[in-house]
């Protein structure tokens, strides 16, 4: 597990609030969509907040899933401008996806929320199956 | 019945002369003339050139407005299936005036066009806008674009959908297209490792973009004569938001007049933006879009006048192609006007 | 955007506080601003040094424009 | 390492009460597959049924979800196992020796894991010239879950079954006679240098999609997100080390018959000791951790410079953050005077006007592209469904109403298993 220490989780995903907040600083924005959170951590990137997690992980593609983790810094560090192309490049390629305009069901929310769940932990080196079985999902 | 096309070239390739009757000025003449007859030969009465349109390059290059009315003019009232101009090889303006007419043909009248030239003529930086077949650099190149052209032409007349350029034969435009290449991606891959390993010539398959930069504006050195524009990201709007433009994902922008303003005061104006602090732009816009300084230099002839009105996005989260789409616009905007300079401010 | 309106052959000057995202977004002609929510100005400046700051940014730009340049810069100011 | 492969060709599979080949005929009995299939705890714990199908190219047959495409192999002399450090724990190093493969037949897992699914294969019509699949005489298994099995245990089990139901059928040819033997060698660095001073060393870095769930992949069983770039033989590919852990967007996930067949390896080899001299692979992951992949494509470059390479070919594996990968592991390379090509994909719009990648770089001069998985496709309805058809809407380039009422499929290219592989196995590109 990649140490808490400087770093917060940006998210809309509420199985991820629930299972790393007790790990990790969690900011959770519940009505967020998957774009929003990439243009908070662009700005936050912007205002010089380190990026540690690219923000496109995963291929799950983005007019897809709704759920969007991102690891940024807690400190202001100064812009990095290869973060501010990535954070940039990442809304072009998101903008690119069409709205497939389909229904999801609870149990797809549920499955996006794990995936995202996973790719995160991925990147936290964090133990994805025992988070999960802590809390009981 | 055949499809029926409508034919441009120059002066010389009508046979008419060279740069000495590059002074001509359009002229219509019934069926093919000079090259015409390669395309209506590869298309074995499928298709007809049932007019050709004769310009001198000179003329076009010098009076580009009135040649273009003039070819329109003919080709509305022809109403063929298909315009061609050219090929102009290596010819600069007659590469020129191929494109630039061809564009004008399908923009006024939406007809499918067509056109060719070597690669590295000035004509040809309208690849994007309309089809250009690459040809050699002279005209002996004739004889491989005539059943190329020819064949994209009959394609483009039948409406059918093209395939990608590179079979087709057209220059690459920006849009990709899939087809199945003779061999498979990891042997071109090796044969394309080899060619860079040996410094032999090799075509990528996937052109980076090209990190699009615009040449700086050049310099003015008196500013005080100049009509300055204002734009901004910084969402700077009246008050209230009249035209409700978005805190962020912006849908459109805002033009608004400060005609009579001599500052931005917080009780005319605020800011839409939602990616920062709004507190310190609605307590002073000038922090922002800083017009109080700007009449003071208006005043004192440091610059010759503001333009009327500025123009506002917000930042926060639109769409790239949308604020391309937007400074397009009001770009378009200030040249009508007259604007020579601009300052843009961002937050 | 700033490049869509030098395209049309209307030269920019871009004043912002990010330069490196002005680089990347491709202005040429580039005056560093103070911080992102107040780029021209500082609310912690008495009312007529935040304007003197304002006026000094501005004219900054105003001469950007009457320098020749052959490659993207950063104006001191 | 030296690795002969024994290639047995298989022209036809039959379900029977035996399991043999004869004739270039693969006999299976899928109860006995079954039964080996069952026998591990993993699988038996969590998957509820299996059923067998075959689907041969030219049928009107489509398949979906599918997981993974696994080719049957078996291990005939050398040490160690086919797929080694999976099955029964055994990771002595593979990729010498013999080992025997059932040309043309493969093996496919199919059946939901999550709620979208991903991967389509049909075996006619126009999306057959998509995917590889459609060409090989496939044998597909179709798992059904234990009520209440989580996610995570689910895809391993359905990872082990098909990767057990593979080796058993493998070992169906340990003793046939092959009708081809080709032999794959490379060699040490000193003894290559000495056997082809004057032919220009090239590696092969192997990016390996390594993020989380139904995103990752398998190095001699080990979860690859947590490996350091490192070396690996052409020829224990073959031998099963690299194995597909996933399938969220089809057409560029490499499956593990795409890792037993890397295109790449096989046609370096084709060049080897004759233009260039293969000296080995460099695989690397794609982390979703920024210092990840900066220590990856450090340790690549690093490593490709240690062993005196003077070009690489560089493969991708998946959509989006991988882009900042592949450029990464381009420009350094670049930059250490090694030459490079890249083989990727593009997702450019479904009306191919957009940028095709996530990042660029103007080192990158020379990229192979599978085409752009943005690219419309109707598929007509097929005659047999082997699966389930319910989650086409839901997949990577579906949308609503992709599954038409008479069984037609209108989406993106994206759906189809394989179709623009990002190791250069199809003949499909874009301009």
């Amino acid at each position: 597990m990649k140490s808490p220490n400087r770093i917060r989780i940006v998210t809309n995903n509420p199985l991820v609030k629930q299972i790393l907040s007790d790990w990790y600083t969690v900011e959770y924005y519940e009505d967020a969509t998957y774009r929003d959170i990439l243009v908070k951590v662009r700005d936050m990137v912007y205002n010089g907040y380190e990026l540690f997690t690219h923000p496109m992980a995963g291929s799950v593609k983005p007019n897809e899933t709704m759920y969007k983790s991102i690891v940024v810094g807690t400190d202001q560090k100064g812009t990095d401008i290869d973060h501010c192309k990535l954070m940039m490049n990442a809304l072009i390629t998101c903008d690119k996806f069409k709205p497939t305009g389909v229904q999801y069901s609870d149990y797809h929310y549920k499955d996006f929320q794990l995936i995202d769940y996973t790719l995160l932990c991925g990147a936290l080196d964090f133990d994805a199956i025992a988070g999960l079985s802590k809390a009981n999902m | 019945m055949a499809y029926r096309v409508v034919h441009y070239i120059n002066q010389f390739f009508a046979n008419v002369g060279g740069e000495e009757m590059a002074h001509i000025a359009p002229e219509l003449r019934e069926g093919k003339v000079g090259p015409g007859m390669a395309f209506e030969t590869a298309w074995k009465g499928e298709a007809v050139i049932v007019n050709t349109i004769v310009c001198g390059d000179s003329y076009f290059a010098e009076h580009e407005k009135e040649a273009k009315e003039q070819v329109i003019a003919w080709v509305k009232e022809i109403n063929p299936d298909m315009f061609i101009a050219g090929p102009a090889f290596n010819a600069g303006r007659y590469g020129y005036a191929c494109a630039n007419i061809a564009l004008e043909v399908k923009t006024q009248l939406g007809i499918p066009v067509l056109t060719g030239m070597y690669e590295e003529n000035p004509g040809a930086d309208l690849k994007d806008k309309i089809l250009i077949t690459p040809t050699a650099n002279s005209a002996a190149g004739m004889r491989k674009a005539a059943p190329t052209m020819a064949k994209l032409a009959l394609k483009l007349m039948k409406g059918e959908a093209l395939g990608a350029s590179c079979e087709e034969g057209y220059m690459p435009n920006g849009i990709r297209v899939n087809f199945f290449e003779k061999e498979r991606g990891a042997k071109r891959a090796v044969k394309m490792l080899l060619n860079k390993i040996n410094g032999k010539a090799f075509t990528t398959e996937f052109p980076m973009p090209n990190f699009d930069r615009v040449e700086p504006g050049k310099a003015i050195p008196d500013m005080s004569k100049v009509l300055l524009g204002l734009a901004t990201s910084g969402g700077i709007v009246p008050k209230g938001n009249p035209d409700h433009i978005e805190a962020s994902s912006a849908s459109h922008y805002g033009e608004y007049d400060i005609e009579g303003w001599d500052r931005l005061t917080p009780e005319g104006w605020e800011t839409a933006h939602g990616g920062y602090d709004p507190v310190y732009a609605n307590e002073d816009p000038n922090r922002v879009l800083p017009v109080d300084v700007l009449r003071q230099m208006e005043r004192e002839h440091k610059i010759g006048k503001l333009h009327r009105y500025f123009y506002t996005t917000v930042g926060n989260g639109t769409a790239v192609a949308s604020s391309r789409k937007f400074a397009e616009e009001y770009a378009q905007k200030m040249l009508k006007a007259g604007v020579q300079a601009c300052i843009m401010t961002s937050t | 955007m700033v490049k869509e309106i030098e395209r049309v052959g209307i030269p920019v000057v871009h004043m912002c506080t990010i330069t490196p995202i002005s680089l990347t977004v491709g202005a040429n002609r580039i005056i560093p601003t103070i911080a992102i929510p107040y780029p021209l100005g500082n609310p912690a400046l008495p009312h007529d040094e935040e304007y003197a700051l304002r006026y000094k940014l501005v004219s900054a730009a105003i001469k950007a424009f009457s320098v020749d340049i052959d490659k993207q810069t950063v104006f001191e100011v | 390492m030296k690795l002969e492969l024994g290639f047995i060709k298989i022209n036809d599979v039959q379900f029977s009460n035996e399991c043999a080949v004869k004739d270039g005929i693969l006999y299976v009995n899928p109860e006995e597959v079954k039964e080996y299939v069952y026998d591990y705890d993993d699988v038996k714990q969590f998957v509820k049924s299996i059923s067998f199908d075959i689907a041969k190219p030219g049928e009107s047959v489509r398949i979906t979800p599918v997981k993974d495409v696994i080719e049957p192999r078996c291990k005939v002399e050398g040490p160690g196992v086919i797929f080694p450090g999976v099955m029964n724990h055994k990771v002595d190093t593979v990729g010498s020796g013999r080992t025997h493969v059932l040309k043309g037949a493969a093996v496919v897992t199919a059946g939901k894991i999550v709620g979208f699914q991903e991967g389509l294969i049909d075996m006619t019509g126009p999306g057959a010239q998509y995917t590889p699949f459609s060409k090989t005489l496939n044998i597909v298994m179709v798992c059904e879950p234990v009520e209440g099995t989580k996610q995570h245990d689910y895809e391993r089990a359905v990872r082990f079954a098909g990767l057990r139901a593979a080796g058993f059928i493998g070992q169906i040819g340990k003793n046939v006679e092959p009708d081809e033997i080709k032999t794959y060698e490379t060699l040490g660095i000193k003894e290559g240098i000495e056997k082809y001073p004057n032919l220009p060393r090239v590696g092969y870095v192997h990016m390996l999609q390594t993020q989380g769930l139904l995103h990752d992949t398998y190095v001699y069983g080990v979860d690859a997100k947590r490996i350091v770039a490192t070396l690996i033989n052409p020829t224990e590919t073959m031998d099963g080390a690299i194995l597909s852990g996933n399938c969220v967007s089809a057409c560029d996930k490499n499956t593990t018959y795409h890792h037993l067949n890397n295109p790449v390896v096989a046609e370096l080899f084709e060049e080897h000791g004759k233009t260039i001299n293969y000296v080995c692979n460099i695989i690397t992951n794609e982390n979703v951790y920024l210092a990840d992949k900066q220590r990856g494509s450090d340790w690549a470059a690093k490593l490709a410079k240690l062993l005196d390479l003077d070009a690489v070919i560089v493969s991708e594996e998946g959509f989006g953050n991988p882009d900042a990968d592949l450029i990464m592991n381009c420009t350094k390379q670049e930059k250490q005077g090694i030459k490079t090509v890249l083989v990727t994909d593009e997702y450019a719009g479904q009306d191919g006007k957009s940028q095709g990648l996530a990042d660029s770089d103007p080192l990158a001069d020379a990229v192979v592209s599978g085409g752009n998985a943005n690219m419309p496709v109707v598929l007509p309805p097929m005659d047999k469904i082997i699966g389930m058809t319910d989650y086409v809407d839901v997949c990577s380039g579906g949308h609503a109403g992709s599954l038409r009422p008479d069984g037609s499929i209108e989406a993106e290219l994206q759906i189809i298993t394989g179709a623009t592989n990002e190791m250069g196995f199809n003949c499909m590109s874009a301009r």
